[in-house]
């Protein structure tokens, strides 16, 4: 706790993720199901890649191939990060926990004093603006709510799965996606903010290209049936008019692709 | 036609709203808070007033004789006689402690034993089944093994009762945790925890509901299988309990006594649905938001 | 406030043969009557086209419940739970029409137990509460003065069997086979035969009942019943070792396993087949409970016996009659 | 340190990754499928044959007397016996039958009344104490009841069994109805199903699990109540089952008997649940994701 | 089903929905939260209204209190259609059926032939784009995926909620929330066709402004802590400018309502 930070080591690959030909099928025989096929993508250490495609092309599943929740069908997957910190597109509570002691969770595992983790659950609980509800339990919460928390959640492992050290990776499904666009916009700079400090990588994952290119220093598109990296886009720094031309871009080669796939 | 079917729905919504207040009487939050309460200690009592009563009825129509079906108050003198000579503390604190001793001792095993079985698919593949088996072997079968490798001593009461717990226990732990949407070991997975904090601080709790309802089914078999052990090997070594006084009702073909044995047994079971597995369940269910009202 | 019972047996007119008589029985060598009468067919014979529904118990107690709940006419029992069923029916369910076996009950200890008094301290058993051997115990124990000194537990039989060869029990007061096979095959020796209690050496160990309603509707089958029992005690009578063959055939066909042929031929001698129930003893049996503290206050026994049967049978069999020393009158 | 925690992390991945393998060896479809079939007989035989063999080992060793420990071969000898002689095929089928018809009596009576007990808090309230006490009597203390209440007939052991049976069933339904995510009675709610239709579209198949695992313990209540009851007597009206050998070898104090008595037990306990419950438990599991392969 | 399309019967009070002073609270004693406090709403038969509320502040709890499934704490709920089709916030669908039986379910609960409800359900999966999916369990879909069977079901219970007859009412919290653009553009205009065609009355959940004022006829605003409805617009046949003023104006109004609440 007390080590000073470093600088991540550079490794020969000097990637945080790096996806390589990567298959994902699920099912047998004539059921199977080709979710992914040949998806390669590196992460950088500290990068913040967003992930867009239609409903049900495969970002969840790339997602879960990165935290290993599920093994790849073919190609491989390469991590130098610490453990990855998650949040899921559910969000996933545990019912039986109250949002403080949820959010807690992830600080107990990693064996973190109990004075410490109650004072960084409440500040977690305040970003999420949920500052008075930590006593209550998911079922008491309104979906909006239990995104947030949720998200207080996957900050939290975030921060004690690297131990304040660098190099860390976080992973984000849909995080914003019930929340009222005021909230929304509050969390986006909470989050922009925390990466900053941390300099953790980040894939997230959204359907609102706005979002992917507010936040995102890449924007990555999959296509469907099977999910594929069709295009990519630089996005970081970019000006208010770029921005605004980049989104348009975006969302037509968007629809392309979504289209292209639905004739098909 | 429209018409018609509004008033058959409002009459149905009538219905409905009628059930509904049966089960839910409104009030004010201290109120119905009490009315809860007093619900929870009245409507057993009510249910088994109503049984006595049924059972008195039958017995002054006179339609079978005395010997089948003895009076109540026949049975309750048999009670009345255990209390004023003090020896139903004696039964009760026999057969109590040692079914509580036992059920201890099966959830202590049957909680790793369960969670193997859940999670090791080789171990479960290969020990389910014969898990399963034991739980379908008779109390009564394994006494008088039992008794043959341990002679007549608590030993033996305890090996007949965890033969019936243990593997209740662990199956329906093991169906508990079956039950667990799998998004929530995979969330415990991604903050970090190890096999053993996955069991702790995932599994277990999540899996409780399912838990409970096993042990709840490992008391009775506890419980049972006691009796049954009681029954059957009966010595001075072991005691008095009340499978023990059941057994001398039925040696000496005494109904009334029969009977006073199996509601002394009995109250214990609901004594301990009600102080115990009731309020437990309760809380549980409760606290995730699970509880019923509908 | 109960309603006067319907359920005094009736005293309607004979209903003739019954079409099916169920007897119940223990596969025991006490039991040998029924034994011999199954294994011999002598009592389906006997009843002709009644139905014969043989039925095997493993304890008085069920076999009793059997009678009091009307799915057994007739059976086998030991004098304990006989007097006992007897008074759990306020004397309406059953009534004793003939003897079965007298003898056969001793009480066997280990070898280093020679006299009562060595007794104390330690642990008798008998195979149940109130069963006949519990009660002779028990009152053997009050006249010598060892009710406090000794513990007595009740064990079923071959429990008992296997705790005295382990050597956990010394002394047990058993009926046959299980006092032979605890002699012969567990190094027991007798310490008391029950005979020796009684003058002439004659006490009932199993006794027939009947049902009361049946005995009203069906009296003739009784009478076959009974004229079957005296066929399968001459049988035992003339060929000794075609009865304990039989028994042997019996228990095998029960239980999977007949007795070893020195149990068997020890447990021969010390009971007898004798249709008299030996009623005068039955007050003493009685009283016996009261003293050995399994019974709280003395069965009324009037009306118990109904010996009508079994006196004509043997009257037309030539054989002297049996007394009921007064128990068959209210 | 880093460096060093790194080491040991993959240290750990690499004995977990081992035992992920033993839990799923990979490879093509057809032959994972293959192979997990041969893991379903083959592991149960194998952890089978273990057992037995240790119990050679021990009898081998003579640590205890032959009376109290049977050689496995004195055993099996005595089952072959009776295969040989073809009774075995009597004693299964006369038990066998008659659990499963007390089994369906039980579930088709413990159904609606565990629905009614889920649903209707006052029928709760009232009877949910008094059926769990129902559940921990042990069946042999019916036994003298139940003869002298519907005589030595069938009815005597299927009372025995359905008491034992009903209450076991009905709790595991009710515990799978109390687990049901609220969520889902409320979608029927709105999707229109009245009482009887929410019954049977929504809470029974969302409670399956849970009412499967009640099931299951029914079954095993059942089985072992039956054993019970066959011990009653034995007599043409009640046929002989395995409970009546069981009885024969206790009788005897015949240990091999006993222990082959106990082993058809077993194997039909064993069988039932790899036969019926574990393919039932698994398609159900399956089809709602939550096959537990983690 | 081959009855007439009839005019909506005139009623006294000409509303489909009416609640009037509603109260809702969760909870006894001091844990108790006031999560509506005198909400006053009316909808007309066949009216488009679209609910707008930050995260918490009791949108669905409108819902759940109009389609029965609470009882409001006080005041009163006038319904005068037939049983309203809701599809909730989260996509609730029976584990255990596939798609396509959830879909089936509401129209077998209607009692609808078998036939006639195979081809209703191939109908709607195609209208929500999930033609060949039918046969999947729910947890082999995608989150966007499974919030479309469930739209699709609340459709088929609309549609066997009022045989065919006018009158009826559609309850729907964020249906879009987890599509990508174009699957959402698609479905907003498959959406306002069945409206259209059927003539029920809809109250829809939103956090996208933008999507409120392109479907609603009048967008309501909630305030949170305690839900109170703030402002309402009309926005019935805008132009395209007025419609993109009427969005900013709704925006301004919302992050004041937001920011005082967060103030609070
Ligand atoms: N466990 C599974 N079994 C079978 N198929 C699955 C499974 N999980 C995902 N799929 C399939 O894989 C594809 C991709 O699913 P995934 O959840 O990754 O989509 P997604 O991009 O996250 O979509 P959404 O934006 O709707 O969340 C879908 O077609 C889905 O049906
Ligand atoms: N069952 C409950 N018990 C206690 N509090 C509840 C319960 N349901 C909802 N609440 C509270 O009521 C308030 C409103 O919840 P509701 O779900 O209606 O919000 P919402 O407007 O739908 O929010 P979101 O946009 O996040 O879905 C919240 O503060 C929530 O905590
Ligand atoms: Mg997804
Ligand atoms: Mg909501």
């Amino acid at each position: 706790m007390t080590a000073t930070l470093e600088a991540p080591v550079p490794t020969a690959i000097d990637a945080a993720v790096r996806l390589t030909g990567v298959r994902k099928s699920f099912g047998h025989g004539t059921r199977a199901v080709t979710a992914l096929d040949g998806i390669d993508l590196t992460v950088a250490p500290g990068e913040f890649v967003c992930l867009l495609g239609a409903s049900g092309c495969g970002k969840t599943t790339v997602l879960n191939l990165i935290a290993k929740l599920d093994k790849p069908s073919a190609g491989s997957i390469e991590l130098t990060t610490t453990r990855p910190a998650v949040m899921f597109q559910e969000a996933a509570l545990m019912p039986w926990l109250t949002a403080a002691r949820n959010i807690e969770l992830p600080l107990r595992l990693a064996g973190v004093k109990r004075a410490e983790r109650q004072a960084k659950t409440l500040e977690l609980l305040e970003l999420v603006r949920l500052g008075g509800v930590g006593d209550k339990r998911p079922h008491e919460l309104s979906g909006g709510m239990r995104q947030r928390v949720a998200l207080a959640r996957a900050l939290a492992s975030a921060i004690s799965g690297n131990g304040g050290k660098a190099s860390s990776l976080l992973l984000m499904d849909e995080p914003f996606s019930a929340l009222d666009a005021i909230t929304r916009d509050v969390l986006q700079g909470e989050l922009l903010r925390v990466w900053k400090a941390t300099g953790t990588a980040v894939v997230f994952v959204t359907h609102d290209v706005r979002e992917a290119v507010r936040l995102g220093q890449r924007v990555v598109l999959l296509s469907s049936k099977p999910g594929r990296v069709v295009q990519e886009w630089d996005v970081d720094g970019l000006s208010q008019t770029a921005e605004s031309a980049r989104i348009d871009e975006i969302n037509a080669r968007l629809r392309e692709v979504i289209s292209s796939h639905a004739a098909a | 036609m429209p018409q018609h079917e509004t008033k058959l729905r409002e009459d149905e919504a009538a219905v409905e709203a009628g059930l509904d207040a049966l089960d839910t009487p409104t009030g004010t939050t201290r109120g119905a808070a009490r009315r809860d309460l007093l619900r929870q200690v009245l409507a057993p009592i009510v249910a088994l007033v109503a049984i006595v009563g049924l059972w008195q009825f039958l017995w002054s129509r006179a339609i079978w004789p005395e010997f089948q079906l003895p009076a109540p108050l026949a049975v309750w003198d048999q009670i009345q006689t255990l209390i004023d000579s003090g020896q139903v503390w004696e039964f009760l604190w026999v057969s109590v402690h040692r079914a509580v001793i036992g059920f201890l001792i099966a959830l202590a095993v049957a909680t790793p034993l369960g969670l193997l079985l859940a999670k090791v698919r080789l171990f479960r593949a290969a020990f389910g089944p014969l898990i399963s088996g034991l739980q379908s072997l008779p109390s009564v079968a394994w006494v008088p093994a039992a008794v043959l490798w341990f002679g007549l001593t608590d030993a033996t009461i305890y090996a007949v009762v965890l033969l019936g717990a243990v593997p209740s226990i662990a199956n329906g732990l093991v169906a508990g945790i079956d039950q667990i949407p799998p998004i929530l070991p995979r969330v415990g997975k991604v903050l970090g925890a190890g096999r053993i904090d996955n069991a702790r601080f995932i599994l277990l709790p999540a899996a409780l509901p399912g838990y409970l309802a096993g042990m709840k089914q490992g008391w009775a078999f506890s419980w049972r299988s006691l009796m049954a052990a009681e029954l059957i090997a009966q010595s001075p070594q072991l005691g008095f309990g009340l499978g023990q006084y059941l057994h001398n009702g039925m040696s000496l073909s005494d109904m009334s006594m029969v009977m006073a044995g199996i509601a002394l047994i009995f109250f214990v079971g609901v004594g301990i649905e009600l102080l115990l597995f009731r309020p437990l369940e309760k809380s549980v269910l409760k606290s995730r938001g699970l509880a019923g009202t509908h | 406030t109960r309603v006067e019972s319907a359920q005094e047996p009736t005293t309607g007119p004979d209903k003739g043969p019954a079409t099916e008589l169920r007897l119940g029985f223990f596969p025991n060598v006490t039991h040998a009557s029924a034994l011999i009468g199954l294994e011999e067919g002598l009592f389906a014979k006997e009843l002709g086209a009644t139905r014969l529904v043989p039925t095997k118990f493993n304890d008085g107690s069920t076999e009793m419940s059997a009678f009091l709940g009307g799915s057994l006419d007739a059976g086998f029992i030991g004098s304990g739970p006989a007097i006992n069923g007897f008074g759990k029916s306020d004397g309406k369910a059953v009534r004793l029409v003939a003897g079965g076996t007298s003898g056969g009950a001793q009480f066997v200890v280990s070898a280093d137990i020679t006299t009562a008094e060595d007794l104390a301290g330690k642990t008798v058993v008998t195979p149940g509460l109130g069963s006949t051997q519990d009660v002779a115990l028990k009152k053997w124990l009050v006249e010598k003065g060892l009710t406090d000194k000794v513990e007595v537990t009740n064990r079923e039989n071959p429990q008992t069997f296997d705790a005295f060869k382990k050597g956990e029990v010394q002394a047990a007061w058993l009926p046959e086979p299980w006092a032979s096979r605890l002699v012969l095959d567990a190094g027991g020796k007798v310490l008391l035969d029950e005979k020796d209690l009684w003058t002439d050496g004659k006490f009932p160990t199993t006794v027939l009942l009947v049902r009361t309603q049946f005995l009203r509707d069906h009296p003739q089958t009784v009478k076959a019943l009974l004229r079957g029992l005296l066929a399968a005690n001459d049988f035992a009578k003339a060929d000794g070792a075609g009865a304990k063959a039989a028994i042997n055939k019996q228990l095998e066909a029960l239980t999977g396993k007949g007795l070893a042929p020195p149990v068997i031929d020890r447990a021969f001698t010390t009971i007898a087949l004798d249709p008299d129930p030996l009623a005068g003893t039955f007050p003493q049996l009685a009283k016996d409970a009261v003293t050995a503290g399994v019974a709280a206050k003395e069965t009324e026994l009037s009306g118990f016996v109904d010996l009508t049967a079994l006196n004509e049978v043997l009257k037309a069999a030539g054989k002297p009659a049996a007394d009921a020393a007064g128990l068959d009158k209210k």
